[in-house]
């Protein structure tokens, strides 16, 4: 079965924004409510996947969504894809209407997909999403974080010359090939003459920061610096080796735009352009209009949330209290999705 | 002039150095079919590295191999394997967790359509279990489910399932116990008489006086002399091997000590498992107590249930009467209770081969060479000195590896490490196996000073001579109980073979004062 | 002739020779580097490095201890991991005495990982390579619930932030004095204590060293005790260089440790090896992954070059002996 | 003494830990059906087998080396490896896919037979050698496939995992077929006697003129063929490649803790391929079980640690009726 490809517009196009001019829009019979939904993740262990699960726990106990659901159940499989596609497989088999899921390798979900459509179960992958227009997805526009990072960078810099230092994600993965194109397609516009070094930083604060700390050492001085993520430990290397402050566009940890905000008299330019974790809700939300029969669009794009020099504002876009690790942007008021990020993580938090 | 048969393997100026020692030097060999060629020597003269060069486990520097007239060279075991040399080698060369079938069969099993044909296997095994004389070993066994002389005769089994044409068993009766010696000694001599070459490598003199056609004396890794087996007296050939002769074996015993002096210690009642029944013993400072039977009847699990390492044990052991609970062998070395143990497997229980002569000679008594946890390394070199001029271990420089000593001098470094924490207790677990004649008398008269110093001695053998040379009485084991305790003129061969087989069973005539 | 070879077997045979020859390896990696830019050989550079080995440094004594024994510890990503998680905490939860008791703690909990590896492994008797994978998914599940659950404070106290970035002396990166301590104390631990020749003799052969009247379980536990300590201490000094600790901030450790340790020419089955081999073998490895990131090579590049580097070396110098039989 | 007792028992004896290991998963996935919403029915027991069968596979070829003494640390990497080859190879017409299979299976079985000569003839530990190697797999899978991508042939993908006509998973029939095709002639063979002796005691092989050499780089050569084929089952259930050192990683350790779960002693000498499957089910139905309790999704993690943690322990039992601790240093 799956669902039919019908024309637009869609249900709610503020929320569920389609991609581009030429989405798709698909339709699946009516079902009645409450739904049972089942969110299968993959990996845990970084706090932004914690922020996720807690955010999707959170969102299914508000008022809208409580109505609409029977179940909520959430598993983590850790990083084997095999081991994700079965629990997907488990919950197709037993009857579930709906499965979000954050993919492990988004390439490997074609045959569970189309089992989940011969079953007639929703299926939304999101973040970590698939090369295809067969499923319903959500995501920020990967691509366009590079290249709006890109076009920040070059903005702040007023030369089409110099050294730029790319800090670049997890290899192996679509998401870091995405966002350094979009990067490269900017930065290496015609005209432009960067010498451009790249390092590997995993999307992780220790490694960005060694990576840094060394390309700092042997190159001595940079013009300007994106990080896909660990944006913090970024940072933080330059600020060891008294680099000079440069603009950096990088990625919405709470670290970075304390950083940001702390050094900013010291020139320290930034760009906070991130993925967020209330993706999740987002999903959530669209799966249960997906249910009961309204039109979406197949791709379906999340405004990215960022934040740019001289605009950080504690408690607005930034939270001073909260950790470090905390991915900042959780509110998507055209969603009507307005989890507080004081609600997310635990309220009684000491940071300092 | 010694066979008048062409020699079946010639080994002609060998010469094997490692790094500074030479273990082979000029090293001439020669063995003819249908003789038991007989190899002398004191430890560390080299004979086991001879035969190492026979069967291809180590490449000579220099000198050649003649198989049949022709110049051969062995670069691996197998090829000298293929050529139809079979070798028992000193230290076991059987696959513990493999079971006794598969261990025979290893090199070359019967195969149906290219898998090892089990059915088969197994009937070969029966085969060359029921030649070796063990047809009470299943074949499904795993080999480390067996006693130590359990497995030399599987050892001795495997060669011969190989249909060797040499057969060389260096020290495989170390082990075995005079009745096990018995069987195999039948089979050599069948063997020998159906035309195999035989060469034979131990330290005990009357199993040489037996079975020997030819013997040849190598020391310092050289070759010293070669002659027809009985053309030699005994003195002459132990001076051919050590440079010396040697006077008594065995040194005087003194008197027996009267019953009323207080034992050092004492079991009562003693039972652990289904291994050991109601052992009470008491052994006085100054005694040397022999744990007689066959191998196998208990013997080393009471001296394991002294030195704390079996848990359940049942009944007293009382230490200079007081009665103590032994926790580990940490506890029991501790210096109140004084407890020693010297195991009979040094390779697996004694020593840590790739460690310093040093390492293990000090590692048992390292609380005295320390303050604190922090090493007194002076001491400690004195010490480690002092043992080895005390033992004459074989050792130009103490930091060398102990697995690079010979077989007896290793042996020397598991009695040196215990004698240097002081024992007041001493279990011994079959001490001289695969030491030379020289040295053997050395630990002998070592035991009698060191019960002389009020030591209590138990020495565990499974060499009678020993038992009935070295001990003042001696306690007969058979399916973990003493049967029998043997003392003064009472103490012969025939006394201890009967009862360790259990012959006589009549307990009441046990003169009170022995077993006391 | 004789005396050549006699001088060679002693290098062969000894501990020196994996350290001389991964020395040389150090140096001709320098070299190498430094056609690529000569900045590799520029003493910021150079601290820098050795500012960052440390904390592999630290990881990779707990390690080597470990694998003296004839173990091998793969806990190490979550205990670094909650080193630095149960520090930050500490100091969130007791507020400003909590700073003092920050560092202890985080060792002390990493310690108590340890102590339940050892545990398993001495006393249960489950391989450690079993049993410590299984404690590294315990540690992370207890750190997962722990940022979930409450929200812990994860910003590094002043004190760590001094200690693993700071240079008060000599211009000498603390964290590098940090390594110096762990390092002397290691080696005083292994050549002139009883424990260390325990150590050893575990590795060589436990059965003997045990009826040599040792506690050896009682040994081998502390030898994971003391691991856990380190890992967590290295998650200390890693929060301290990051400011704050992370999930999974030990990912990067686990393999470059026990690379290292047997670059340095520890036996990986136990019984044999010299921490200044293992010290040798972190800078080794330390200057192999930075020039190699730096140098741009593709991933692919990097990783195959990373692995053959590391079998070429131990082809060069690690190469067992053949058993003498 | 021995001689009293029969045949069996040292059948039963030698057999002892693969029966454990059967038991412990018989239960854990008695529990799993039982709780389960729909139980014992074919899709769920298809998509047990799907996942299941790739751990085993894995297992099945770290077994090998382990007998010996030895240990690959690089089957994950070659999994990976195949994976990414397979995502290029086994696609097209199904005589073309099966000319990839044999060029994946070919491609594994090279990576282990490096993995061997190193080890032989560069004398250096087999923990460290495939450690090292395991990199390089890894650094050529991610060549391979810089991104996740890729297909495979679908209709041999879907017949894999897939039911076959009597509802048995085509997974299984595949496991069974590996079992007797590679692991019981190995098992039988002169050479896998010859591992197995190694294991036990690599001198005495040595001394009894065995060609341990030749064994090694044999065992070797199979474990990367084995991993291989896991690698390969895997693209039939992703329908792609994908170079991830996170998925090498899981299942190099977890094929270890099948490994000794399935009761094959990591000193070698004594164990079985057999055991390790089940030891490999065992751990993956230790995963469902998430599914069927209602768990906190952060306590998940902790949950699986702990089981894990307990599973590796169970061995530990024997421990209290140990008499003689000596047993304990063997
Ligand atoms: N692998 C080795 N490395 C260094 N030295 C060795 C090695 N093997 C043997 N040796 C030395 O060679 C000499 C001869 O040893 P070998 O084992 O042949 O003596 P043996 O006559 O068999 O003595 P035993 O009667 O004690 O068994 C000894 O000094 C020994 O230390
Ligand atoms: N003295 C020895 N004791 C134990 N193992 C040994 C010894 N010498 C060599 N080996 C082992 O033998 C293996 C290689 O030896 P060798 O090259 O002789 O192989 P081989 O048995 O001849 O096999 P093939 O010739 O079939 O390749 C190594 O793994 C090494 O560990
Ligand atoms: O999208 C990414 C998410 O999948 C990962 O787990 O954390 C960092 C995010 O940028
Ligand atoms: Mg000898
Ligand atoms: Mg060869």
């Amino acid at each position: 079965a799956g669902p039919s490809v019908v024309s637009g517009p869609g249900e709610n196009p503020g929320c569920f924004k389609p991609w581009d001019a030429n989405t798709k829009y698909f339709q699946w019979p009516a079902k009645k409510g409450p739904y049972r939904m089942a969110l299968a993740n993959g990996f845990v262990g970084n706090t932004w996947r914690i922020q996720m699960i807690k955010m999707a726990k959170a969102y299914a106990a508000t008022p809208e969504m409580k109505a609409q659901l029977k179940e909520f159940k959430i598993v983590s499989t850790g990083t084997d894809v095999a081991a994700q596609i079965a629990a997907m497989d488990n919950f197709i088999n037993s009857g579930y209407d709906a499965i979000i899921t954050l993919a492990v390798n988004p390439a490997a979900f074609a045959p569970v997909i189309r089992r989940a459509n011969a079953a007639g179960v929703v299926v939304v992958p999101f973040d970590n999403v698939l090369d295809t227009d067969q499923v319903m997805m959500v995501n920020e526009d990967q691509t366009s974080i590079g290249s709006q990072s890109g076009e920040w960078v070059l903005k702040n810099l007023k030369a089409k010359t110099g050294k730029l230092l790319e800090v670049r994600g997890l290899p192996g993965n679509s998401v870091d090939r995405d966002r350094h194109l979009g990067f490269r397609k900017v930065a290496e516009a015609p005209g432009n003459k960067f010498e451009i070094v790249e390092v590997v930083g995993n999307w992780d604060d220790g490694t960005a920061q060694k990576a840094v700390a060394d390309a700092v050492s042997v190159h001595k001085k940079f013009d300007g610096m994106f990080v896909q993520a660990g944006s913090t430990g970024a940072v933080r290397a330059l600020i060891d080796a008294k680099h000079p402050m440069i603009p950096v566009a990088g990625a919405d940890e709470n670290g970075f735009r304390k950083l940001c905000a702390a050094n900013a008299k010291d020139g320290l330019l930034c760009a906070s352009i991130g993925q967020s974790p209330g993706l999740v809700a987002i999903s959530m939300k669209a799966a249960v209009a997906a249910l009961q029969g309204k039109v979406m669009p197949q791709m379906i794009s999340v405004p990215i949330p960022q934040a740019t020099h001289p605009n950080f504002k504690a408690g607005e876009n930034f939270y001073p209290d909260l950790t470090d690790n905390f991915f900042t942007t959780n509110e998507f008021p055209a969603c009507d999705v307005n989890l507080k990020a004081t609600d997310i993580m635990s309220k009684d938090e000491k940071n300092n | 002039m010694q066979n008048a048969r062409e020699p079946v393997l010639q080994l002609v100026d060998i010469a094997k150095r490692y790094g500074g020692v030479r273990a082979l030097e000029r090293a001439q060999f020669a063995c003819a079919p249908g003789r038991v060629h007989a190899l002398l020597g004191e430890n560390g003269a080299g004979k086991s590295t001879l035969i190492k060069v026979m069967t291809g486990v180590v490449q000579p520097d220099e000198g050649r191999i003649l198989l049949e007239g022709a110049e051969r060279r062995f670069a691996h075991p197998k090829e000298a394997v293929a050529a139809g040399i079979a070798c028992i080698f000193q230290e076991l060369s059987l696959m513990p967790s493999l079971s006794v079938a598969d261990n025979i069969c290893i090199t070359d099993p019967p195969t149906r359509f290219g898998l090892v044909d089990r059915r088969a296997q197994r009937r070969i095994a029966e085969a060359a279990l029921a030649r070796a004389g063990a047809e009470d070993i299943h074949p499904l066994a795993p080999v480390e489910s067996l006693t130590l002389s359990r497995r030399q005769l599987v050892e001795i089994a495997k060669a011969l399932a190989r249909q060797p044409k040499i057969l060389i068993l260096d020290e495989a009766t170390s082990a075995l116990t005079a009745a096990d010696v018995l069987r195999v000694f039948t089979l050599l001599k069948r063997l020998r008489s159906e035309g195999m070459a035989i060469v034979y490598i131990s330290h005990r003199m009357n199993e040489i006086a037996e079975l020997a056609d030819d013997c040849s004396v190598f020391r310092n890794g050289s070759h010293v002399a070669t002659f027809a087996a009985g053309s030699r007296s005994d003195a002459e050939v132990v001076e051919m091997m050590i440079g010396r002769n040697i006077e008594h074996a065995f040194p005087p015993k003194p008197a027996p000590r009267p019953a009323t002096a207080a034992p050092a210690l004492e079991t009562r009642g003693l039972s652990w498992s289904n291994r050991l029944h109601a052992i009470d013993m008491a052994v006085r400072p100054g005694e040397i107590v022999g744990l007689g039977g066959l191998d196998g009847q208990g013997q080393r699990e009471f001296f394991l249930a002294l030195f704390g390492v079996l848990r359940g044990v049942r009944g007293e052991v009382l230490l200079d009467g007081r009665p103590i609970e032994v926790q580990s062998p940490k506890h029991a070395k501790r210096p109140e209770l004084g407890i020693a143990l010297v195991p009979e497997d040094r390779k697996t229980d004694g020593l840590m081969l790739p460690m310093s002569v040093n390492d293990n000679l000090g590692y048992a008594s390292l609380d005295r060479l320390s303050r604190a946890g922090v090493l007194r390394r002076d001491d400690e070199s004195a010490a480690v000195a002092g043992m080895v001029r005390r033992l004459s271990i074989k050792v130009a420089d103490p930091g060398v590896a102990v697995g690079t000593l010979s077989g007896g001098n290793q042996q020397k470094v598991v009695i040196g490490k215990w004698l240097l924490n002081a024992p007041r207790i001493l279990l011994l677990s079959d001490p001289t196996r695969g030491i030379d004649v020289g040295t053997k008398q050395e630990i002998y008269a070592l035991l009698r000073k060191l019960a002389e110093e009020g030591v209590a001695v138990l020495l565990y053998s499974t060499d009678y001579a020993e038992l009935i040379g070295c001990c003042d009485r001696v306690a007969v084991f058979y399916d973990g109980r003493i049967v029998r305790w043997l003392a003064g003129p009472e103490l012969t061969e025939h006394a201890l073979v009967a009862t360790a087989l259990n012959l006589e069973t009549d307990l009441e005539t046990q003169p009170e004062n022995i077993a006391a | 002739m004789t005396r050549m070879s006699s001088l060679a077997l002693r290098l062969r045979s000894s501990e020196h020779l994996p350290v001389a020859a991964g020395a040389a390896c150090t140096l001709a990696l320098l070299l190498f580097g430094s056609l690529y830019s000569s900045n590799f050989l520029s003493p910021d550079y150079l601290l820098l490095q050795l500012q960052i080995a440390s904390f592999l440094g630290v990881v990779a004594t707990g390690a080597m201890l470990v694998i003296l024994l004839g173990g091998i510890d793969l806990s190490v990503p979550w205990v670094v991991t909650v080193g630095g998680m149960m520090s930050t905490a500490a100091a969130g939860w007791w507020g400003e005495s909590g700073a003092v008791f920050a560092i202890p703690f985080g060792i002390l909990c990493g310690a108590a990982l340890g102590l339940l590896n050892g545990i398993g492994v001495a006393y249960l008797r489950v391989p450690s390579m079993i049993f410590t994978l299984g404690i590294n998914a315990v540690a992370q599940g207890l750190i997962v619930l722990q940022t979930g659950g409450f929200a812990p404070q994860d910003r590094a106290t002043p004190a760590m932030h001094l200690i693993a970035t700071g240079r008060s002396w000599f211009g000498l990166p603390n964290a590098l004095l940090v390594w110096a301590v762990v390092g002397a104390g290691t080696m005083f631990l292994l050549h002139r204590t009883t424990l260390g020749r325990s150590i050893y003799a575990i590795g060589n052969r436990e059965r003997a060293a045990y009826l040599s009247g040792v506690n050896t379980r009682f040994v081998t536990l502390l030898c994971f005790v003391i691991a856990g300590a380190c890992s967590a201490a290295a998650g200390v000094l890693l929060t301290g260089y990051s400011t704050k600790a992370y999930q999974a901030m030990g990912d990067a450790y686990q393999l470059p440790a026990i690379a290292a340790v047997v670059l340095g020419g520890t036996n990986i089955l136990g019984g044999r090896g010299s921490h200044l081999g293992t010290v040798v073998g972190v800078v080794l490895i330390t200057l192999l992954q930075s020039i190699l990131s730096v140098m741009q090579i593709s991933e692919m590049g990097r990783q195959v070059t990373y692995g053959v580097v590391i079998i070429g070396m131990l082809l060069i110098y690690g190469r067992g002996r053949r058993h003498s039989a | 003494m021995s001689s009293k007792r029969s045949d069996w028992y040292f059948r039963l004896r030698e057999h002892r830990a693969t029966l454990i290991a059967v038991a412990l998963f018989a239960v854990l996935f008695a529990v799993y059906i039982a709780k389960h919403q729909i139980g014992w029915t074919v899709p769920v027991l298809t998509t047990a087998a799907n996942k299941g069968v790739l751990l085993a596979v894995v297992a099945m070829a770290q077994t090998l080396p382990v007998l010996t003494g030895g240990i690959d640390l690089s089957v994950g990497m070659v999994f990976v490896l195949a994976n990414c080859l397979a995502s290029y190879l086994v696609v097209g017409t199904p005589l073309q896919a099966a000319g990839g299979v044999v060029v994946v299976l070919a491609a594994g079985a090279l990576c282990g037979f490096l993995n061997g000569l190193i080890i032989v003839y560069g004398r250096l530990q087999p923990i460290i050698t495939t450690l090292a190697t395991g990199i390089v797999y890894y650094g050529l899978a991610l060549g391979l496939r810089p991104v996740p991508g890729g297909d495979v042939q679908a209709g041999l993908a879907d017949a894999l995992t897939g039911a076959l006509p009597g509802g048995v998973p085509a997974m299984i029939a595949v496991l069974c077929a590996t079992v007797v095709l590679v692991w019981l002639p190995y098992r039988r063979s002169v050479l896998g006697r010859a591992a197995l002796a190694i294991g036990s005691s690599e001198a005495a092989t040595y001394m009894s003129g065995v060609a341990i050499g030749r064994t090694k780089i044999v065992t070797y050569t199979l474990a990367g063929l084995l991993a291989a084929v896991g690698g390969l089952l895997l693209t039939f259930v992703t329908f792609s490649g994908e170079a991830s050192s996170a998925i090498g990683g899981v299942y190099t350790l977890n094929s270890i803790a099948a490994v000794v779960i399935g009761g094959t002693v990591l000193s070698g000498g004594a164990g079985s391929a057999i055991g390790s499957i089940f030891g490999a089910f065992a751990l993956r139905t230790i995963g469902d079980l998430l599914f069927v309790f209602d768990l906190e999704p952060l306590w998940q993690p902790l949950f699986q640690g702990v089981i894990l943690l307990t599973a590796v322990s169970f061995g530990a039992v024997r421990l209290l009726k140990l008499q003689n601790r000596l047993d304990l240093y063997r």
